[in-house]
């Protein structure tokens, strides 16, 4: 019988790519479930999508005390979800494209396309500035957005054709 | 171009082929040429275990499991080479161990062995006036030899060899059958084989080559045996003029699957399985009072022949109830451990067995008892061989140079007349490797000899004019009508009468193979132009069992004459052997058993002297 | 290692069949699992793509924005006056396709945490049936939750976002 | 006992190619009588015996051991010799090819690619320690450790039931995995970091997703998944239950 000692149970952890791959899809996937379906929620249900507008999007990044918060939650979703996402699209190209040179050109198209996304969404997130005059202009222009209350408040706003 | 040279090559990639291999391709050039995928070889389908006398659990010796395999083949075996096989067991079975076989373990972490038939010892406590019946009146006892991996012993054997045959980087040509021997002037120089993937015919040269082929079951209706054990090796060397040693002992098992065959292994019975007849009667009582249901397999199979004919069969059918249900092994103390058992232990000791009768019976065996009756399962006959696996040209004991043969196909002969449950994956084992080695050493001493031109041309035309020829009947009506005929007229029990109508009725589908034709004549795995030439394998074999067995007048192991039911140590104390000349039937001749003697103050005496066979 | 040689021909799946031919394979539950997992993912990852591009509209054209946004509720300004308007369709179309997107949110994530059971709670495997069962019982009570709270605004006009100047009745309001 | 003696008519749906005369594989039907105890491949058998001889298959067994005729029978992979047609609901059986291996004629797929796999996985006991004169010892505990993967036959049903293996077929598949587990988790064995090296690959252990098609398609009864997890966390944590270095 092999000796058993609590200590020498092991070979060495094996590393590389596709371990680590497989791993991060696991972790990602559970932060993911707290931050995308938060923000689902909070975007769906708690408000209406019909009311999200620049002015709604100001009021949580922009906020004086909590937009931080926003911002860090909006930009962990954001990163956590290019990477889990693009590495499933990997994953799953990977097992229909098998010549390897196509492979390459598919990984670099991926990666450079993911890479390009999560530049301009980090850029959004974290350049944002509120900018009063232009919310000013527009609810001068379309009327105030109740955007900060629940769907459930009574309607408040009749619909017109503008061009009329 | 399709012409291939290796030192050694072996036909075949069951146990005793890869074994060969194993051995011989450690000192010169060897490939295996086999008709499956190494995996696929019946071996795989062996269930109970290994015998070897390793004591892990009880005291025993090599010359307990010799006596065992002498009196199990009724006296009928060559004894050095049963000695052989019985001492070199326990060494190959380590051999296996070390090789990575996961045998069941005992709680020291030592090999787990269980009883099996006919596996016995001297009883310590034997006292010739006790009375009957009682435990002192017993002059030997079951003992635990078999090794196992719960029921699937042979299935573990096989990926084993395969895989240190993997290790080892063996050269297979996979899907290749055989279809010839190439003889020149009386010795092996190579095969004729065809690439069933691509119908090409590729030709072997050879300085040595192994016959392990396996069965031939598949000539009887109820078998055991795949659909691939067809014994073309054999039946190849017969047609050279090679003589067939034994043939007319096949074993039928006495626990097949009702009506399908399907094998249920003896160490049900080993592990505590009982079998009753359609009155709840354990009648194997009658029969052997001392081991039971643990009597050899021609001894249990002759039992239930004889209560299905008294009408004692289940419901007025023709099979028996075999079970393993705990609590009768608990009502019948029959036990292995000594111990009341419960249905959680079968369970872990014969899983494949319980799965198989849960999928083709639909009967739960924890629960239920299993119907049973015999099935054809092993030849004890084959390609006469001596101790080193080399083929024998006649009786007189000259061997064929460059043609070997081991496993089920060949008969060296340790298994007489009746070979004991074990034996033959023993036997795979052990003279698997003494060939391999010795295929080894003469191929390191020898030269390549010139190779024939165009020795594949009878072959080529033999195939040719099969896919030329029209069809006139189906040949699965030939294949039928031999089945029938052999299980009616050849099989547990055998009268004159019945032997010479088998005969005839064979001699007649001879003919009538000669003008079949086929439906597929394609090149690419043609599988009807491969079972066409399978049946005329099986034909040929038929031919040489029905012959040995008219020739054979006495019962002895598996060779049940009813027209002459005792033994006849005068006349037939002999090996047959049946040599086709020409077209007509072969001619049977007899060698004589190998018997140890010894001398004391003077006297000779055997070592194994012939008794009575009793259980 | 092993000689047999290949045969001349042999029928090799294209890119099509080995695509769809697994479609006809009588998988259990794991099956199917597997493939809406898959595909979920796949749509999300579509819908991400859109999603982060129209909010680089928020820092980049605030009023692009807007005016994309809007477009969610049905409501098309700020291009030629003949084609701005409310489109009461375009509104349901959009609602269903966000139903569709937090359905597909909703299984991905339950399915991804069935998964990741089976890789670090060893008896999970044994379960997988009931853990897929357990997996759309939580689906559909969510989502029938959900479906209320996300499809009842569509009885009512756009509530939230007045993005056209208040003026006489509509003639676009969805009947009920 | 359950006796179905009941004779039927079963309709067989067999996907034929035949290389020499066929561009690609179709479908055909045969009318065949059969029995409560008849097995799928009794069922084809009596086709190619008494209906058309051309039709290609392999068997050998025909009770589940040996694993020459995996097929996918009414739509999933199975054994011919192991599933019985008084367990099927309809009155049409279909049969055609294992998926993902190149097809040779008929039901005959091409198993070279299936074995190369399996090979790749060093499966054969690696010690080099010289063995003692007997057995190496091993609890009957360190031995039921590994004895599920011990069952394999190498049929390639769970390869071939398994999505991942239809779009790439240089994934090694469950049956390497589980003929490396067999090792990787033997007591005596002393190659288990090679083994989870060679599997630490995307067209190693990686590609499984858990589809769990390969466990339900094991006519053995093999817990296919959970030997691939297994596989998995050992070469996450590097337990693999005993000290291979003694």
């Amino acid at each position: 019988m092999a000796k058993r000692s609590g200590a020498g149970r092991r070979v060495k952890p094996a590393g590389g790519f596709e371990l680590l791959a497989w791993y991060w899809m696991r972790i990602s996937g559970l932060l993911l479930v707290v931050l995308a379906l938060g923000h689902l929620f909070i975007t769906h249900i708690i408000y209406n999508v019909e009311s999200i507008n620049y002015a709604f999007v100001a009021s949580r990044w922009a906020a004086p005390k909590t937009g931080f918060f926003w911002r860090i939650w909006d930009l962990s979703m954001i990163s956590l979800a290019m990477f889990h996402g693009f590495n499933g699209l990997r994953q799953v190209l990977d097992e229909y494209v098998i010549n390897p040179s196509r492979r390459v050109v598919v990984h670099t198209l991926i990666w450079s396309f993911m890479f390009a996304l999560l530049g301009i969404g980090s850029y959004a997130i974290l350049m944002f500035q509120k900018d009063e005059k232009y919310i000013n202009q527009w609810e001068l222009e379309h009327g105030r957005v109740a955007n900060s209350s629940p769907s459930t408040s009574p309607a408040s706003s009749v619909l017109v054709d503008s061009t009329r | 171009m399709n012409y291939h040279r290796f030192d050694c090559i072996i036909v075949g990639a069951g146990g005793a082929g890869m074994m060969a291999a194993l051995e011989s391709s450690r000192k010169v050039g060897t490939a295996v040429v086999s008709k499956l995928y190494p995996t696929r070889s019946h071996t795989g389908a062996a269930q109970g275990g290994i015998a070897a006398a390793l004591s892990n659990l009880e005291d025993d010796s090599w010359e307990n499991h010799a006596y065992d395999t002498i009196k199990g083949g009724d006296y009928l075996v060559d004894q050095t080479a049963a000695e052989i096989l019985c001492k070199e067991a326990v060494d190959c079975i380590y051999e296996l161990e070390h090789m990575g076989l996961p045998f069941d373990r005992t709680a020291d972490g030592r090999i787990s062995q269980r009883r099996f038939g006919g596996h016995t010892k001297p009883n310590p406590i034997y006292d010739p006036s006790a009375t009957p019946g009682t435990d002192a009146a017993k002059p030997r006892i079951p003992v635990m030899r078999a090794c196992h991996a719960a029921d699937r012993t042979g299935h573990m054997i096989l990926q084993t060899l395969y895989q240190q045959c993997i290790k080892q980087g063996v050269t297979f040509f996979d899907e290749f059958h055989m279809l010839d021997l190439i003889m020149v002037d009386g010795e092996c120089r190579g095969i004729v084989a065809i690439e069933i993937a691509t119908g090409q015919l590729h030709t072997f040269h050879a300085k040595s080559v192994l016959l392990a082929t396996g069965g031939f079951g598949r000539m009887f209706k109820t078998s055991s045996n795949a659909y691939a054990l067809t014994g073309d090796g054999p039946a190849i060397a017969y047609r050279h003029g090679l003589p067939l040693e034994d043939m007319e002992f096949y074993q039928f098992h006495p626990t097949g699957i009702y009506r399908l065959g399907i094998l249920l292994s003896e160490a049900c019975r080993g592990d505590g399985g009982v079998m009753f007849n359609g009155k709840g009667e354990r009648f194997m009582d009658v029969y052997a009072p001392n081991l039971k249901d643990l009597a050899s397999r021609d001894v249990c199979s002759r039992s239930i022949e004889q209560e299905l004919r008294a009408g004692r069969g289940v419901n007025g059918k023709d099979y028996v109830y075999l079970d393993i249900r705990a609590e009768t092994i608990n009502k019948y103390k029959t036990s292995p451990t000594g111990s009341d058992v419960d249905s959680h232990w079968v369970e872990k000791r014969l899983p494949d067995i319980i799965d198989f009768a849960r999928t083709y019976l639909g009967v739960d065996p924890i629960k239920e008892p299993m119907p049973i009756q015999p099935t054809a399962h092993y030849a004890m006959g084959g390609v006469p061989t001596d101790v080193h696996g080399r083929v024998l040209r006649d009786t007189s004991g000259e061997v064929v140079p460059g043609l070997y043969a081991a496993g089920e196909s060949a008969c060296v002969s340790v298994h007489g007349a009746n070979r004991l449950g074990t034996n033959s994956l023993v036997d795979l084992i052990v003279f698997g490797r003494r060939s391999g080695k010795d295929m080894a050493r003469y191929a390191l001493d020898r030269e390549f000899q010139p190779f024939p031109a165009n020795p594949e041309a009878p072959t080529r035309m033999a195939i040719d004019s099969l896919l030329s020829r029209p069809r006139t009947e189906p040949w699965v009506k030939l294949r039928d009508e031999m089945q029938k005929t052999m299980m009616d007229d050849c099989g547990v029990y055998r009268t004159e009468e019945r032997l010479t109508r088998a005969r005839d009725t064979i001699a007649g589908l001879q003919v009538r193979y000669k003008n079949l034709g086929l439906q597929d004549k394609g090149t690419v795995f043609n599988t009807n132009l491969l079972e066409v030439l399978e049946l005329g394998c099986l034909l040929d074999l038929s031919e040489a069992t029905v012959a040995s067995a008219l020739a054979r007048k006495e019962s002895r192991g598996a060779h049940s004459r009813e027209d002459f039911p005792n033994r006849d140590d005068t006349q037939f104390f002999g090996h047959s052997f049946a040599t086709k000349h020409g077209d007509g039937q072969p001619t049977v001749t007899y060698k004589n058993v190998d018997v140890i003697t010894l001398e004391k103050d003077g006297k000779t005496t055997t070592k194994y002297p012939l008794e009575i066979r009793k259980y | 290692m092993s000689q047999s040689l290949r045969t001349p021909q042999v029928y090799r799946r294209g890119f099509r069949d080995r695509l769809v031919e697994g479609l006809r394979y009588g998988g259990g539950v794991g099956q199917w699992s597997w493939l809406i997992h898959r595909l979920t993912g796949l749509g999300i990852l579509l819908f991400l793509v859109i999603h982060i591009v129209d909010t680089f509209f928020v820092v980049a054209f605030p009023a692009l924005y807007d005016h994309t946004v809007a477009i969610y509720s049905g409501i098309i300004s700020g291009l030629h006056p003949t084609v701005n308007g409310y489109y009461w369709p375009l509104r349901w179309v959009f609602r269903l396709g966000e139903l569709g997107l937090i359905a597909s949110v909703l299984f991905h994530a339950l399915n991804g945490i069935r998964i990741v059971l089976f890789d670090f709670w060893p008896k999970a495997v044994n379960h997988q049936k009931t853990l897929f069962n357990a997996v759309q019982i939580v689906f559909w009570v969510i989502m029938i939750l959900v479906t209320i709270r996300v499809v009842s605004p569509l009885f009512s006009a756009p509530e939230h976002v007045p993005v056209l100047k208040t003026a006489s009745a509509p003639a676009m309001v969805p009947s009920r | 006992m359950t006796t179905t003696d009941s004779v039927r008519n079963l309709t067989l749906k067999i996907k034929r190619y035949d290389p020499e005369r066929d561009e690609k594989p179709h479908w055909e039907e045969y009318e065949v009588e059969v029995d409560g105890h008849d097995r799928v491949l009794d069922v084809i058998q009596k086709v190619k015996w008494y209906q058309d001889e051309t039709l290609g298959l392999r068997r050998s067994c025909a009770h589940g051991v040996c694993g020459s005729d995996a097929m996918r029978i009414n739509g999933i992979n199975g054994l011919a010799c192991k599933v019985l047609v008084k367990n099927l609901q309809s009155s049409l059986l279909t049969v055609e090819p294992i998926l993902g291996l190149p097809v040779i004629k008929d039901l005959i797929v091409d198993m070279k690619p299936f074995f190369d796999h399996y090979k790749s996985v060093m499966p054969f006991l690696i010690n080099d320690d010289p063995p003692p004169t007997t057995e190496r010892l091993q609890s009957p505990a360190e031995r039921a450790r590994f004895d599920d993967s011990t069952k394999c036959i190498l049929c390639a049903c769970c390869t071939t039931a398994c999505p991942p293996f239809w779009g790439d077929q240089k994934y090694v598949g469950p049956a390497a995995i589980v003929n490396a587990h067999r090792f990787i988790f033997d007591s005596r064995d002393r190659g288990a970091a090679e083994r989870l090296d060679i599997l630490n690959d995307a067209q190693g252990v990686w590609r499984c997703r858990t589809v769990f098609n390969c466990t339900s398609a094991c006519p053995r009864d093999i817990k296919v998944t959970q030997a691939i997890q297994e596989v998995k966390r050992a070469m996450l944590t590097g337990d693999i239950g005993f000290d291979p270095s003694t």
